[in-house]
């Protein structure tokens, strides 16, 4: 298979039984966040789609029962249990993650959340788990990736000034917070206006309004979904990108099937997450050449960063019970497979991932500018920056405000 | 300063349009219709197919004088998206709404959130669960208005000023000076005594419950060719905002309605830039302050309901 | 007679205390609804049914039994009860989060009396209002109160507090730690003692004069202040007793979820939900809401693992039971045992319900297809 | 000819009564609240229906207007069946009808009041001139020509009355029906009013009325029907039977 | 004593009441009639003395008596339920029941009222015993033993009259309004009604304040007689008035002398 190479194979005389391996995703299925969760879910059943075509993980087959996480994150967990998943992968939300690590610890059924990105869940919250992931890189990282970005594009010197345009939730609140204090840590810059819009709302141009009459040099938006769509068409529309130098946009990339030729056009840098389009380079490794075709022709969409999401959960399960196979000859105990995921690391056509030992994934991050691909109808980055893990993320371990504060 | 009052009537506008329809049915049905935001939602998705299909036939605007061609196919696909909105709410009405005219209003709420649930998965059936968006804003913001307002700013938000203006005089014309609108004002004020003229009430409330789905749709419509998306789910809010907005005016007032809307409008779009941690709750905060004042609301009753 | 047993309109009644009388069905519906409430974890370890959205539904249905006091007699739809239910939630998790209060009883006392405070706050600007702008007024409150909420800090945004006192294990509930199952089950017994209790008090309210007195001003306002009735006062009461109802359940619900973020608890929706549980169960009942809260919850949680069009499937049930359960699901069940007692007698009415059924159908679909004649073509 | 005579489709005026009900027996909400009703009103001819409060007189109106359910019997008009009909088609065939309580479309104007019907039964009424149909009313009550445009909720108990005698009549009925007109009006009001329907009269319509004050009734009518509980229990000359002991006994219950 | 003073009331241009000053209940045990016009502003009277209409101008004011020495309280700004518990009872020209409640149920809410247990968690089916036995007092002073299981809005309209009338005797009143409370009850039950009214009067020195449009009752039995007209007081004083005053019979019954 794929994932083995060799002779002697440690997995062809393992004890594992021959009954496939349950699990379970739960995340955004419909309505405004299935921008998101519908990525997800195209990305584990990729992943799942190819570890079956690949013999299974040593050698068992894997199927992957997906529900609406909704509000009912606890319940969904819980049934997905009582259902006698192996494993379960998701939320999206970051409430609902963080809700479920403890019942996680208490369950002792692995989960590997897509996102759920609470930036003090693993650092400060939860700092000593067993069974409870998540593959998303640090959310520290998409903020931070945009900061550097900002800087790579316009130079410390001539930032001055930068806004916010973000949704009003915990996510947007957090994103801000990260990218003001990197930002004004690296180049001094002044906040001159920060505008928190409903999440899913129908109108942001009061918000771009005060953008422009502020015209700073750095926009950052955490925006995503149609929140991305509906910034970039009223920005345009408004003016907003003579009045501004940059847009930083981590998450609008999300967007990137939703977008036209016309809204891409414009100083906007997105990327951050799993970037995994041109950069890192694909050409040699089949996995990831075959992929966007492969996405395009299953599922006529280009794959996004929550399509790593899902797809980097399960990858990143799979690839430690193939390792804990091999390791112990037999199939692992939920307690062990959840030791030889820390510190694990594997290959997605996004790259090279570690999970941490704080539990929480590490890669590097990807910038680009936002552009449009004739290729794939969709919109795509250009001229992208790599930043490494370790200069956008900190070492497990530390906390974030603190390690920012000591750049 | 100008600008954010722009905004607010764009917002406006755009809540006005989805508002008169809920008014319009509760004033002479006296149906709380919970399914009404679903209703816009379905005028958001059927503009995103028949707005995309009409949109495909002609080329995307190159100068002014196309910018205004493109707008005017684009507008006419929405009127064309919104009528679908009219059997549909007709058949509604007529299978599921009418049965229960009579029974306590409580169970209105309940069959109207069933519909509501219902709706919803229709569309998901048709359209799939992700967001759709047809992509002409762009387009029609080519028209030059930016002109004529003396500074920068999207046509496409004038134009919806615009068209909200015109479905308000349209409504108030309907319901004041023509004959058939004036029947369906009497069938609200007094349903047996309409009978006892020769008004099929029956047909009567089909008609209105199917004019408030229009503009229900229409104003789906207007956003999903603005520069918002039809998404599942995207009727909830807008639900909530519409109670707003014809509590705030005094139920069943059209006129209400309208000052209703452009209130929350202009309210929140000067009051988010300086106090962005209130966008979310001034509807609610003009809402509780106007009916402390005037516990029915700004404009008197119009209909049977006091 | 014994002390249990009272003769009331020729038929012999169990008599609970003072006033409160059970005919021989009543009893022998509680004794099985009592059996069955504690049998729920072991009837959904055997049938595969999700405890957790049982234990859900009951806490929602709790809530909902109070909501019913004012819609039931005083005749007012709130819209806005999950505040209650939220700040109840809200009040237990603060505690624990913020105060490491460590006691799940202490927890749910800090969720009640702050439910309560809010009830009283609220009920004194809405008790004058009537009909729809009562509804929109309470709505109005919830919204803001959750916006408020939203954007503070203090409760961590829409992510939310964790009822975690210690941040990693539940609260103690009788002083005692329990491990995860243990905690689950302890408090799915509370949950059936309080709801039980509840009940009882309810009843207990909706029998003396005051709950008279409520009827009263559900009926006619301007007769029950004519007859000396304090009109805004008593619904302002009755309001903040439905309200600790709220508080009650939202309280038990951080104690379950041991996580308390906005969207479940204080949006809007979940009043429109905890309203329409009171509706379909029958809000003519006393324990209707209860099943009617259990029922709705269940279908909403339950329903996205075996169908792909859950929404339409719940929605469809509930425009089913508007339609042929007239008085809900607990208010229709002397009818329909009246019913099927005459079926068992007469099958040949049977066939007769079929064939209602079928031309009820038949007209819906003719008048609906003459409606989309008219408006398509304008012809009739 | 006055443009308020009957409708075009007024039929030959055989021998067939105009509206003929026979055996009515009437619903509320499960209750039956007439039992075999029968009664007749010819061409040109005033009818009263009179009996105490409750005994069944507005009940019998409604359910000839369709708007109380029936469960037995037929009612006829030129010999066609009402009940086989849609509610809104009866007022269309001929029946103009003044409810007990004023009903009136409040909001709207009286002018708006006496338009309403035609613009809703006009053309199966046959009439062509809107215009001259509402001024005929207007000079009817010529009381009502300077509150033209005063909205209805704004009129005395009179002027109401009178508009909403006034909007069955703007729909050049057959037969006028007139559930207690004179009802809860001042004396002074009462003998106008009683002119007005002898007017209407005279315009070859007939008309039916209910009343619970025996009194007024040989004033105004040619027969008059006697209901007690639902049931009808006499009739014949109006003079001859109000001064009867009998039924002045059964009357004493009424009404103001 | 309860004295209207100045009171006004205005709806728009109309003047509804129009500076009116009366006392009622001079003597204890006095019967007002109180007649005139459609539209006069009688019921609009009853209504600012009840607290139901705020008045626009001028006051309502009860007389009383401590150790001795007179007292007037002036209750303009009392809401009803309180003037209730004063002693001040109305019923209503148009029924105000409780509709969904039976007749007992109806007079049980008013008496447990007036008892001031309307706060008691005591269930209403066990051990208000006094309670009970006024209920079937009231009953059978009205007439109404029969109906009393009967759902309020089933009742023909005069037993509803009826059990409106019966539910403000219920409340023990001092001044007792009420508004025509013989209109559409029929004769024989008329003589209940105005005989009930008469016993409580001479009985218990209820004050009591009728509005009448039934002539032949006025005469027979007013104390005294006050006739409204265009919202201001017309006539005040002995019921032979209806004789004798031909003004006063043009406008009340439309007869030129
Ligand atoms: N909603 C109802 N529920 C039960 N009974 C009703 C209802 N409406 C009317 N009734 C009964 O029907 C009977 C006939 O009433 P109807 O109104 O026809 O009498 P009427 O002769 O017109 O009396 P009135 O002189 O008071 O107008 C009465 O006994 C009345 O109590
Ligand atoms: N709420 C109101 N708004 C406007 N006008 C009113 C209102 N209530 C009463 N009126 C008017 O005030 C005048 C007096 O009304 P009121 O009810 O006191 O008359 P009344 O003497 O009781 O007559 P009736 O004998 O017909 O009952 C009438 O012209 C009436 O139309
Ligand atoms: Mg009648
Ligand atoms: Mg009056």
């Amino acid at each position: 298979t794929e994932l083995l190479e060799g002779e002697d194979d440690p997995l062809a005389d393992a004890d594992v039984p021959d009954e496939p391996v349950e699990s379970g995703l739960q995340t955004f299925t419909e309505g405004a966040p299935s921008v998101l969760g519908v990525q997800a879910r195209y990305g584990a059943e990729t992943a799942v789609r190819r570890i079956n075509e690949n013999d299974g993980i040593a050698g068992r087959q894997m199927n992957l029962d997906v529900v609406e996480e909704s509000d009912a994150y606890l319940t969904n967990y819980q049934q997905f249990v009582d259902d006698g998943k192996d494993v379960t992968f998701g939320p999206i939300s970051s409430s609902g993650h963080a809700e479920m690590v403890p019942e996680i610890e208490a369950q002792e059924v692995i989960n590997v959340s897509t996102d759920g990105t609470v930036t003090t869940l693993y650092e400060e919250d939860f700092p000593d788990v067993t069974y409870s992931f998540r593959f998303q890189n640090h959310d520290v990282m998409e903020a931070l990736a945009a900061v550097e970005q900002a800087v790579e594009v316009l130079g410390a010197d001539s930032i001055d000034t930068y806004a916010g345009i973000n949704p009003n939730y915990a996510f947007g609140q957090d994103e801000m917070e990260l990218f003001s204090a990197g930002i004004e840590q690296l180049t001094g810059a002044e906040e001159v206006y920060s505008g928190f819009p409903d999440l899913g709302t129908g109108d942001m141009s009061t918000h771009i309004t005060e953008v422009n009459s502020e015209a700073p040099d750095v926009v950052f938006s955490s925006c995503w979904g149609g929140d991305a769509t509906l910034l970039l068409e009223q920005g345009h529309a408004n003016d907003m990108f003579d009045a501004i130098d940059v847009l930083v946009g981590p998450v609008l990339y999300g967007s990137a099937n939703d977008l036209s030729e016309d809204l891409v056009r414009g100083p906007i840098y997105s990327g951050s997450r799993n970037f995994y389009w041109g950069e890192p380079s694909t050409d040699r490794w089949s996995p990831a050449a075959d992929l966007v075709d492969e996405v395009q022709s299953e599922y006529g969409v280009v794959p996004t960063a929550h399509f790593m999401s899902g797809y980097g959960a399960v990858t990143a399960w799979a690839t430690a019970a193939e390792k804990a196979v091999r390791l112990l000859g037999r199939w692992p105990e939920q307690e062990e497979l959840a030791m030889v995921l820390e510190n694990h690391g594997f290959f997605t056509p996004a790259g090279y991932h570690t999970i941490g030992a704080d539990h929480q994934g590490y890669s590097n991050a990807h910038f680009g500018e936002l552009t449009w691909s004739d290729e794939h109808d969709a919109a795509a980055l250009a001229n992208v920056n790599v930043f490494a893990a370790k200069n956008v993320s900190p070492p497990p371990g530390e906390i974030s405000a603190d390690w920012i504060g000591s750049w | 300063m100008l600008e954010h009052v722009l905004n607010g009537l764009y917002y406006g506008s755009v809540l006005f349009m989805i508002a008169s329809g809920m008014t319009i049915i509760f004033g002479v049905l006296g149906i709380l219709n919970l399914a009404h935001g679903e209703l816009y939602a379905l005028g958001a998705f059927c503009a995103f197919s028949i707005v995309g299909f009409f949109a495909g036939q002609v080329a995307a605007p190159t100068g002014p004088v196309t910018a205004i061609v493109f707008a005017l196919v684009v507008l006419a696909g929405s009127l064309a998206a919104a009528a679908v909105l009219l059997p549909v709410g007709g058949a509604l009405e007529a299978t599921f709404v009418r049965p229960i005219y009579d029974r306590d209003e409580v169970y209105q709420l309940l069959l109207t959130y069933g519909l509501l649930l219902v709706l919803t998965d229709v569309m998901k059936f048709v359209w799939g669960p992700s967001p759709v968006d047809v992509g002409v804003f762009s387009g029609i913001n080519e028209i030059p208005t930016t002109e004529l307002v003396g500074f920068s700013y999207p046509s496409y938000n004038v134009l919806v000023i615009l068209i909200g203006v015109a479905v308000f005089g349209w409504l108030v014309w309907f319901f004041d000076r023509t004959k058939t609108g004036r029947i369906v004002r009497a069938t609200a004020i007094n349903r047996e005594m309409s009978t006892a003229i020769g008004v099929s009430t029956d047909r009567m409330f089909t008609l209105v419950f199917a004019i408030g789905a229009f503009f229900a749709g229409f104003g789906g419509a207007m956003v999903s060719i603005g520069p918002g998306s039809a998404s599942l789910g995207m009727g909830l809010r807008w639900l909530v905002l519409s109670f707003v907005v014809i509590v705030i005016g005094g139920l069943g007032s059209l006129r209400g309605a309208f000052v209703g809307a452009l209130l929350v409008g202009v309210s929140s779009r000067i009051v988010t830039p300086y106090f962005p941690q209130l966008e979310l709750a001034v509807p609610f905060l003009l809402m509780v302050l106007v009916l402390l004042v005037r516990p029915e609301g700004l404009y008197g009753t119009w209909g049977e309901i006091q | 007679m014994s002390r249990f047993l009272v003769d009331r309109d020729g038929e012999t009644r169990v008599r609970l205390s003072e006033g409160m009388e059970l005919t021989k069905t009543q009893s022998v519906l509680a004794v099985v609804g009592l059996v069955v409430l504690f049998a729920v974890p072991d009837i959904t370890r055997l049938t595969g049914l999700s405890f957790q959205a049982i234990h859900r539904g009951i806490l929602f249905g709790l809530a909902a039994v109070g909501l019913n006091l004012l819609l039931r007699h005083t005749e007012l739809v709130s819209f806005g009860h999950a505040a209650f239910f939220g700040v109840g939630a809200y009040g237990a998790a603060v505690l624990a989060s913020h105060f490491e209060v460590s006691s799940g009883l202490l927890l749910l006392l800090g969720g009640v009396l702050a439910a309560t405070t809010i009830a009283v706050l609220i009920g004194y600007f809405v008790s004058g209002y009537l009909d729809i702008y009562f509804a929109l007024l309470t709505l109005a409150f919830n919204q803001v109160l959750y916006a408020f909420v939203l954007q503070s800090g203090y409760f961590n945004y829409s992510d939310g507090l964790s009822v975690r006192p210690d941040g990693l294990n539940p609260p103690t509930l009788f002083g005692l730690q329990w491990t995860s199952t243990g905690y689950d089950l302890i408090l799915y017994y509370f949950t059936v003692v309080v709801l039980v209790g509840s009940l009882l008090v309810m009843w207990k309210l909706v029998n003396s004069p005051f709950g008279r007195a409520l009827d009263a001003i559900g009926q006619d306002r301007t007769r029950a202040r004519f007859v000396g009735i304090p009109v805004e006062k008593y619904v302002w009461i009755a309001f903040v007793i439905s309200g600790i109802y709220g508080g009650l359940a939202g309280g038990l619900f951080a104690l379950l979820q041991l996580h308390v973020s906005p969207d479940p608890t204080l949006y809007a929706f979940v009043s429109g939900e905890i309203l329409f549980m009171a509706i379909l169960g029958g809000f003519g009942t006393l324990v209707g809401p209860v099943v009617g809260g259990v029922v709705l919850v269940y279908l909403l949680i339950q329903a996205p693992f075996y169908v792909e069009y859950y929404n339409a499937v719940t929605g469809l049930v509930l425009i089913g039971v508007v339609l042929f359960l007239p008085e809900g699901i607990l208010g229709s069940v002397p009818k329909i045992g009246t019913g099927l007692a005459r079926r068992r007698r007469d099958p040949g009415l049977l066939r007769d319900d079929i064939a209602a059924i079928g031309s009820s159908i038949r007209r819906g679909v003719t008048r609906a297809v003459t409606t989309v004649r008219i408006i398509v073509f304008g012809v009739n | 000819m006055s443009t308020l005579g009957p409708g075009s489709d007024a039929g030959p005026g055989g021998s067939d009564p105009l509206l003929e009900v026979s055996n009515l027996t009437a619903t509320v909400e499960g209750f039956e609240v007439t039992h075999g009703i029968d009664l007749e009103v010819n061409e040109g001819e005033a009818v009263a229906l009179v009996g105490r409060n409750g005994a069944g007189k507005t009940s019998t109106f409604r359910s000839i207007m369709g708007l109380t359910p029936v469960a037995n019997g037929s009612i006829r008009l030129r010999g066609e069946e009402l009940l086989d009909m849609r509610p809104e088609r009866i007022p269309k065939r001929g029946i103009g009808y003044q409810p007990e309580s004023r009903d009136l479309f409040t909001g709207m104007t009286v002018e708006e009041n006496f338009r309403l019907p035609v613009w809703t039964a006009g053309k199966a009424r046959g009439i062509e001139d809107e215009d001259a149909v509402v001024e005929d009313v207007f000079d009817l009550f010529d009381e009502l020509e300077e509150r033209r445009d005063a909205e209805v909720q704004n009129l005395s108990g009179g002027q109401g009355k009178m508009t909403a005698i006034g909007r069955a009549l703007a729909l050049r009925p057959d037969l006028l029906i007139l559930d207690e007109p004179l009802e809860g009006l001042a004396p002074v009001v009462v003998e106008n009013v009683k002119s007005y329907i002898r007017e209407i009269i005279d315009r070859d319509i007939s008309v039916l009325i209910a009343e619970s004050n025996a009194s007024h009734v040989p004033e105004i009518v040619d027969r008059m029907y006697v209901i007690e509980r639902g049931e009808i229990v006499d009739s014949g000359d109006p003079e001859a039977l109000s001064s009867d002991e009998e039924i002045q006994m059964l009357m004493q219950g009424g009404g103001e | 004593m309860l004295e209207a003073r100045d009171l006004r009331k205005e709806f728009g241009e109309l003047r509804a009441t129009d500076d009116v000053s009366l006392t009622f209940g001079e003597t204890a045990g006095e019967m007002v009639f109180i007649v005139g016009p459609n539209g006069a502003g009688k019921t609009t009277l009853i209504n600012l003395l009840t607290g139901l209409l705020e008045p626009d101008q001028g006051s309502v004011v009860v007389h009383g008596e401590e150790n001795g020495t007179p007292v007037e309280e002036d209750i303009t700004e009392m809401a009803p339920e309180d003037r209730v518990k004063q002693g001040l009872v109305r019923s209503f020209q148009i029924v105000h029941v409780f509709e969904e409640m039976t007749v007992r149920e109806n007079l049980r809410v008013a008496v447990l009222s007036r008892h001031g247990k309307t706060l008691s968690m005591r269930s209403v089916d066990d051990g208000h015993e006094g309670v009970e036995r006024e209920i079937d007092h009231l009953l059978a002073q009205f007439r109404l033993e029969d109906v009393q299981h009967e759902v309020a809005e089933t009742l023909p309209h005069g037993d509803r009259k009826l059990l409106d009338v019966a539910m403000s005797f219920g409340l023990d009143p001092t001044y007792l309004l009420l508004d025509e409370p013989t209109a559409g009850v029929a004769t024989r039950e008329k003589e209940y009604v105005i005989e009930t009214i008469v016993e409580a009067s001479e009985a218990d020195g209820v004050t009591t304040v009728t509005i009448e449009h039934d002539m032949d009752l006025v005469k027979e039995y007013a104390d005294r007689l006050v006739v409204l007209h265009e919202g201001a007081v017309f006539r005040e004083g002995d019921p032979s008035l209806l004789e004798t005053d031909s003004e006063l019979r043009r406008v009340l019954l439309g007869v030129d002398e």
